[in-house]
């Protein structure tokens, strides 16, 4: 009997098909990593697993029971509980009170409406907070917490749900070290009768922890077995890391060594979402013309700081545009000379593709012809609504109203996000004509290959701090220094 | 605007007046309660019955049965439960003599159990439901204004003799309207008229082209309408435009096509018959005199409200005066009340004793344009009405 | 603030009592108010919906009352407050079931609907049985609380029950799960509580606490008319729940008190008392947005 | 068969006013996420000052032109105040703040124009009958229906074909990415509570002939523009153009079928959509 089954689940939002007939059994008691770049799913299929988005086509069942359309409230009493990645916590409840709201759900209390000492479920509550090492935070409002401390109270919660399927989103991302370790330490200890579904980039500690692993990658599985034969299937690797290019492509030599004032100086920035602290000092520069690449597995805050350069979230520290302090907010750093291509691509709904490049328009080196010319698929595509269009086409479109910007210096986070291998060439040899052109890059990137061939220096980024600065040549002729960083 | 300040100064005057008096060790000040809506839909009736009261206490130098007079002023609103918590108010905090005022229906009915229980008088000055008349009148409550039944029940007779046999009625949906149109079939059925169509449209309605559209259908004799206030304004001007204005002739009561109606409407209102206890052009001495010094007072043409509150002060003054200002026993101000009886702009003005409801002359007018102005002339006097009760 | 809170609380409550009948009179109608006002704050409080309808059972538990006393007579009192209170809860339940996928305004919207076609009905649609838009005077006042300052006091006990009760409600295990409701809904279902449910009971609950504020309204008013089921009554009590800060246990009490005094000392002075109501509203949303901001928590 | 198209010219006059009412309350909450309650005062606001211009100039077009600027100057201090409550999840504050300002215009129009029942008298060239075919129908609504469709088309071009309204619908999708690509959202959506401001202007002056200026007339339209927009969907041009085509419709078959219950066929009408489509007609798409 399995513990949870999928059989060919389509899943889609607007036009990206996020799940493209996936098919899934974990047995009952078994240890499942699920595995596979940005973009390629692992999100949504968690939402149709645990309910709370229902399936196109296809089929889940919980223990046996077909529950496909069920609320996820009846799917929790049938034994399932999870984490979110974004914690998603009661803002003005205390930290003890989540873990009793969570083991309170099947508790028959929970439906008295009188006050009552819930004496036992207290002391549980406290108890779980021991194993999660959140005792003394215990009597403290869930607000004032930091980002980790607030992942492991979502921890917390589902332990105390005493599930009999575990559905882990991400549970060491954003987690200082000495609390990654504490998890890694409840995770490997819990009981066998629970079956666990876990999705985590910490590929090192997702390999050890799993029985077997599912890799996934836009939307299929890509490949399902042992820890071992997977992490040396040739094809995971490249769909993660890139494929291994040999020497052979003439890397674009760097016309002249850059130097003279920098372009972008960023000294000491801090930022994070609410209290958590995601960014933790960083200080990079990017020097004229010069294409500058950070590296760094996921969730160690490469999206936070391209957010913060652009102003969308509260930073501290000092962001200097060719010598200058950039304006606080984000229209002032756009009119200041910066573009971003977000991650995700974030079309704007109501606008067709023409009208997001003639909104972003600025006079300068890059009109709405040559824009054209750079992606002839925009053309033909540029009366239809920005939101119907494919992966790749958004990825496009993103990039061309970034440079319609004529910015000082554009930003990157993660082009290839999702996107299919001989998508990724051809972006990757439009943004080396970009920065043969001139165009200062900084781009970040998980795709190590895509980003070394293209970048001149690299900062490698890990848990919020930049750890290593080196000559993205250095780095391709030494593949297992960046497998080191890149995991 | 002009009025509300100079209004204030002039109230704080008649205080201040009352006050000086009361120091001096003269008779103590004659206050009455004053309870009027001067906020919200209203808000213009309560100024025009308030006008007509200052009008008339200036000309008797605010002075009745030897004591000063001293008006205390409460807002009603729309709202009826405000209305008896300032009936409340007027009767316990401020301790005043008698109690006139209420423009709404629903506000007078509201107050009608607190005011017979704490038997204190109350001097109705405009709101026209029948019921305070009738099942639900009391001893200490009169009524200077009208009865629904009053203005509309001689126009059936006379319509059916004098103009068609057959109508179509419109009229807003509540109490005051229907009371009106049973009124009016009550006596135009009696006389042999056929009603060809009814309809009822809500009060505060913005548009009443479906209405128009179906007179059009019905094409009666004459209509009949009963509006009031901004729904009046806005059938008129769309009768106009639906060029009905010319076909067929609408008759009315006077509320409908009132002077700030005309004033809002202008050519729409012309030709238009009303019936009303009242009207601007009314030939009598006193209601000349009343029309000037209203006019030369306040700058605009008194309405039927005004007119309604000149005669209200009026008889609470002669009421006081007929006892010498001793208000101490409560059946003796009822007995000076039943006994008032003077010419007024009106005509002549008397309490039926049985209902303590005015007994008065109703007029049938038409809208017309005398010397380039339009305005409300009589063209019958259907004699004196009295509320069957 | 708590501290002398209670205190100031009982000083204001019994101050009527020595004021006179139409200070008595005010201060049975701040208690009316109160009882439905904190009824919408109840609301928001355990599922964060706003409603601009509630005058649907303020007025329906009125023109209930009215109906079965006038009807039946002055000894049916605690028959028809029962009823009025299930009637309100039945059909606030059927106003949640209908508005349980929509949220923020739309929601708002339906509620005011609701009531709308509750208030036309009442006004023209059945002017035979409600009395139309003349309402329905002539309501006997309950046996043995004939007297005002009686009356009040039976009032002030009976919103010090609800707010105990409230509190209680509050630190309860079901308290605290719709109360965490309102901060996370999604979250909340996850967790397997079902959410349509306590969504429903909260609105049944909303519903019936403010049927019993109009029954005690009509109790000593002795009438009823289709204004207490208008959208201005609605757009009162909800501005009075939201002066009173929507979440705090006194939020209902609070605000009615406010707004009917204001209301009350305004109107005797000036014809254009809506002009310094609607000041006193935008002051009242510019010093909470400043105190929000000042104490505003990241999360 | 007249009677119809009767029902239907009445239908679509109502629409048009309720058209201008209901844009301005729509594309300000689209981009700001802001409900402006006190968008019926600036319809009667329109209307008085319309009348105050027709006595002063004895001309109704003068009015016309004039009294949407006129109530533009006033928009300019009001939006300086209630920029006090933009923002996100600020909608209780917003709804205290708007109310609060609804009831202070209403009484300082009360203050200024005074209570009586005023109406400004169609242009003469509209204040007659027009032949129809067989048929006689007011020519002022007639009018009504042309200036409707001309502002409903002069949106549209106007959303569709300028920057302005570009940018409207950038700020309205996804501001902070219309932010990153240089749109100055702030400044956008007071040009657009202006541009609500003068349109509902233009609704009071061009309904003054055709209703009465009373006080209560704001709040009235007030309800019927918030119904339109949530039938519609709040936040576009659009929706509010389907929302007062359906309204406009409903209240003249109501009103001719069912007159003491028009209000509430509309009403019902809003509850139905709600129920079946929590977001309105056009569902959430802003």
């Amino acid at each position: 009997m399995w513990a949870l089954e999928l059989r060919q689940v389509y899943k889609s939002f607007g036009g990206l098909l996020a799940l493209a007939g996936v098919d899934l059994k974990v047995p009952l008691g078994e240890r499942r990593a699920l595995v596979g770049p940005n973009g390629a799913g692992k999100s949504t299929l968690f939402r149709v697993a645990g309910g709370e988005s229902w399936p196109d086509r296809g089929e889940v069942l919980l223990f046996g029971r077909r529950v496909t359309g069920l609320p996820p409230h009846r799917l929790a009493q049938m034994g399932l509980a999870r984490t979110f990645q974004v914690a998603s916590l009661f803002p003005e409840k205390d930290v003890w009170e989540h873990v009793v709201l969570a083991s309170l759900a099947f508790h028959p209390l929970s439906r008295r409406p009188l006050p009552r000492r819930l004496g036992t479920l207290e002391d549980q509550a406290l108890e779980v907070l021991e194993r999660v090492g959140l005792s003394q935070r215990a009597r403290t409002r869930v607000a004032a917490l930091s980002y980790g401390e607030q992942r492991l109270v979502e921890l917390a919660m589902a332990l105390a749900q005493k599930p009999r399927l575990l559905l882990l989103d991400e549970p060491l991302a954003g987690l200082a070290e000495e609390e990654r370790e504490r998890v890694k330490g409840i995770l490997q200890a819990l009981p066998r009768e629970i079956t666990v579904l876990l999705i985590e980039h910490d590929l090192d500690f997702a390999y050890g922890f799993a029985d077997r692993v599912t890799v996934l990658h836009q939307g299929q599985v890509l490949r399902e077995g042992l820890p071992e034969e997977v992490r040396r299937d040739p094809q995971v690797i490249e769909v993660y890391v890139g494929k291994d290019q040999e020497a052979d492509v003439a890397f674009p030599s760097p016309s002249s060594p850059h130097t003279g004032p920098a372009l972008l100086e960023v000294r000491g920035l801090r930022a994070g979402y609410g209290q958590g602290e995601v960014l933790r000092g960083v200080d990079l520069e990017v020097r004229p013309g010069e294409a500058v690449g950070i590296l760094g597995r996921n969730g160690m805050g490469k999206t936070t700081l391209l957010s913060a350069l652009m102003g969308f979230l509260p930073a501290q520290g000092e962001i200097l545009l060719e010598g200058k302090i950039v304006p606080p907010g984000t229209l002032g750093r756009a009119q200041a000379g910066l573009a971003l291509v977000p991650q995700g691509r974030q079309p704007i709904p109501g606008l067709s593709v023409e009208e997001e490049l003639l909104l972003a328009l600025r006079p300068g080196r890059w009109t709405l012809e040559t824009i054209y010319e750079l992606f002839p698929r925009l053309k033909e595509r540029r009366h239809a609504p920005s939101t119907v269009l494919s992966g790749g086409e958004q990825q496009m479109l993103a990039i061309a109203r970034a440079l319609l910007r004529n910015p000082k210096l554009l930003l990157l986070d993660e082009p290839t996000e999702g996107l299919s291998p001989l998508l990724v060439k051809t972006i990757q040899e439009v943004l080396r004509e970009l920065s043969r052109q001139g165009e200062s890059l900084l781009l970040a990137e998980q795709n190590a290959t895509f980003a070394l061939g293209l970048v001149q220096r690299v900062y490698i980024m890990e848990k919020g701090q930049i750890v290593e600065c080196t000559e993205a040549a250095y780095l391709r002729r030494e593949p297992k220094r960046l497998r080191m960083w890149m995991g | 605007m002009r009025y509300t300040r100079r209004r204030f100064l002039k109230q704080s005057l008649a205080v201040g007046v009352g006050l000086a008096m009361g120091v001096r060790g003269q008779r103590e000040a004659l206050r009455i309660g004053v309870v009027l809506p001067y906020s919200g839909v209203y808000a213009q009736l309560g100024q025009d019955i308030t006008d007509g009261m200052l009008l008339y206490l200036d000309e008797v130098k605010n002075q009745a049965g030897g004591r000063p007079v001293q008006l205390v002023r409460e807002d009603e609103t729309a709202d009826p439960s405000v209305a008896l918590r300032k009936v409340t108010k007027l009767v316990e905090q401020d301790r005043v003599d008698l109690l006139t005022g209420l423009v709404s229906t629903a506000s007078a009915y509201a107050v009608r159990d607190y005011v017979h229980n704490s038997r204190n008088v109350l001097i109705v000055s405009n709101a026209g439901g029948n019921a305070l008349t009738r099942e639900r009148k009391s001893p200490y409550i009169f009524r200077t204004s009208f009865t629904s039944w009053q203005v509309s029940f001689p126009l059936g007779r006379w319509m059916a003799e004098r103009l068609t046999k057959r109508v179509a009625v419109v009229a807003a949906d509540y109490a005051f309207g229907r009371e009106s149109v049973a009124a009016f079939k009550e006596s135009f059925l009696a006389a042999g008229g056929q009603v060809v169509q009814e309809t009822y449209t809500p009060l505060g309605s913005t548009d009443f082209s479906a209405a128009l559209t179906r007179l059009l259908q019905a094409r009666p004799g004459a209509v009949f309408a009963f509006l009031a206030g901004s729904d009046a304004a806005i059938f008129l001007r769309q009768y106009a435009q639906f060029g009905l204005k010319d076909s067929i002739r609408l008759a009315t009561t006077g509320f409908t096509v009132e002077e700030d109606v005309i004033r809002a409407v202008g050519q729409a209102a012309e030709g238009a018959y009303s019936s009303l206890h009242w009207a601007v052009r009314l030939a009598l001495p006193e209601n000349q005199r009343f029309v000037q010094a209203f006019r030369k007072r306040f700058g605009r043409t008194p309405s039927v409200y005004a007119m309604q509150g000149y005669d209200t002060a009026r008889v609470i003054v002669e009421a006081v005066n007929a006892l010498q200002g001793d208000l101490s026993s409560k059946d003796k101000l009822v007995e000076a009340l039943e006994g008032v009886r003077f010419r007024g702009p009106r005509g002549l003005f008397e309490f039926d004793t049985k209902t303590h409801q005015v007994i008065q002359n109703i007029y049938v007018r038409q809208v017309q344009n005398i010397g380039n102005e339009l305005a409300n002339a009589v063209v019958a006097d259907l004699g004196r009405v009295r509320d069957p009760g | 603030m708590s501290r002398w809170f209670p205190w100031l609380l009982a000083v204001l409550a019994l101050a009527p009592l020595l004021g006179g009948a139409y200070a008595l009179r005010l201060g049975t109608e701040v208690v009316a108010w109160s009882l439905a006002a904190t009824a919408l704050a109840f609301l928001y409080r355990t599922t964060g919906l706003v409603s601009l309808g509630h005058s649907a059972f303020f007025g329906g538990g009125a023109y209930a009352v009215a109906l079965l006393v006038r009807n039946i007579g002055a000894s049916a009192y605690p028959f028809a407050v029962l009823s009025a209170v299930l009637l309100g809860f039945a059909f606030s339940l059927l106003l949640g079931f209908l508005g349980l996928r929509s949220h923020g305004i739309f929601f708002l919207m339906l509620t005011l609907a609701c009531s709308q076609i509750m208030y036309i009905l009442v006004k023209q649609g059945f002017s035979g049985i409600t009395g139309g838009d003349d309402g329905l005077p002539g309501i006997p006042r309950p046996p043995g609380l004939e007297e005002p300052w009686a009356y009040y006091l039976a009032g002030l006990a009976l919103l010090l029950g609800v707010l105990l009760l409230y509190r209680a409600f509050l630190a309860s295990p079901l308290g605290q799960v719709m109360d965490a409701l309102r901060q996370n809904e999604r979250r909340t279902e996850v967790l397997g509580y079902d959410v349509r449910r306590l969504k429903l009971l909260a609105s049944g609950l909303s519903g019936a606490l403010a049927a019993l504020g109009g029954a005690y309204l009509v109790g000593y008013r002795g009438f009823v008319h289709p204004h207490d089921l208008s959208w201005t009554t609605s757009g009162l009590l909800l501005v009075m729940a939201v002066v009173g800060g929507m979440r705090p246990l006194s939020a209902g009490v609070v605000g009615a008190t406010l707004l009917i005094a204001l209301e009350a000392f305004l109107s005797s002075y000036t014809d254009l008392w809506n002009l310094f109501l609607g000041l006193f509203l935008m002051t009242a949303a510019w010093t909470t947005l400043r105190s929000r901001r000042a104490t505003h928590v990241g999360a | 068969m007249e009677f119809y198209l009767f029902v239907l010219l009445n239908g679509l006059a109502y629409a048009a006013l309720l058209f201008l009412l209901a844009a301005g309350l729509s594309l300000v909450y689209g981009v700001g996420r802001v409900l402006h309650l006190a968008h019926g005062g600036f319809f009667m606001l329109g209307g008085y000052m319309g009348y105050s211009l027709y006595q002063w100039a004895g001309n109704f077009w003068l009015a016309l032109a004039l009294a949407p600027l006129l109530a533009l100057a006033v928009g300019l201090i009001t939006e300086r105040l209630v920029r006090i409550v933009y923002g996100p999840d600020r909608a209780l504050e917003q709804v205290l703040f708007t109310f609060g300002l609804a009831f202070v215009i209403s009484d300082l129009t009360r203050f200024f124009w005074g209570a009586q029942v005023l109406g400004v008298p169609p242009p003469p060239v509209l204040n007659r009958p027009m032949g129809l075919g067989p048929v006689v129908y007011p020519a002022y609504p007639l009018f009504l229906i042309l200036v409707g469709t001309v502002v409903a088309l002069g949106l549209w071009a106007l959303m569709r074909f300028t920057r302005f309204g570009l940018e409207v619908r950038a700020a309205a999708g996804h501001p902070k990415m219309a932010e990153a690509l240089g749109v100055p959202t702030t400044q956008v959506l007071r040009r657009t509570y202006l541009l609500g401001v003068a349109l509902a202007a233009l609704g009071g002056v061009l309904a003054a002939p055709r209703l009465a200026l009373a006080p209560g007339l704001d709040f009235t339209m007030l309800i019927l523009g918030l119904i339109v927009v949530v039938i519609g969907g709040l936040g576009s041009v659009t929706g509010a153009l389907y929302g007062a085509l359906l309204v406009g419709l409903a209240d003249s078959l109501g009103r001719t079928f069912l007159p003491q219950f028009a209000l509430a066929v509309i009403f019902l009408l809003m509850a139905l959509v709600l129920v079946f489509r929590p977001e309105g007609l056009l569902g959430g798409r802003r």
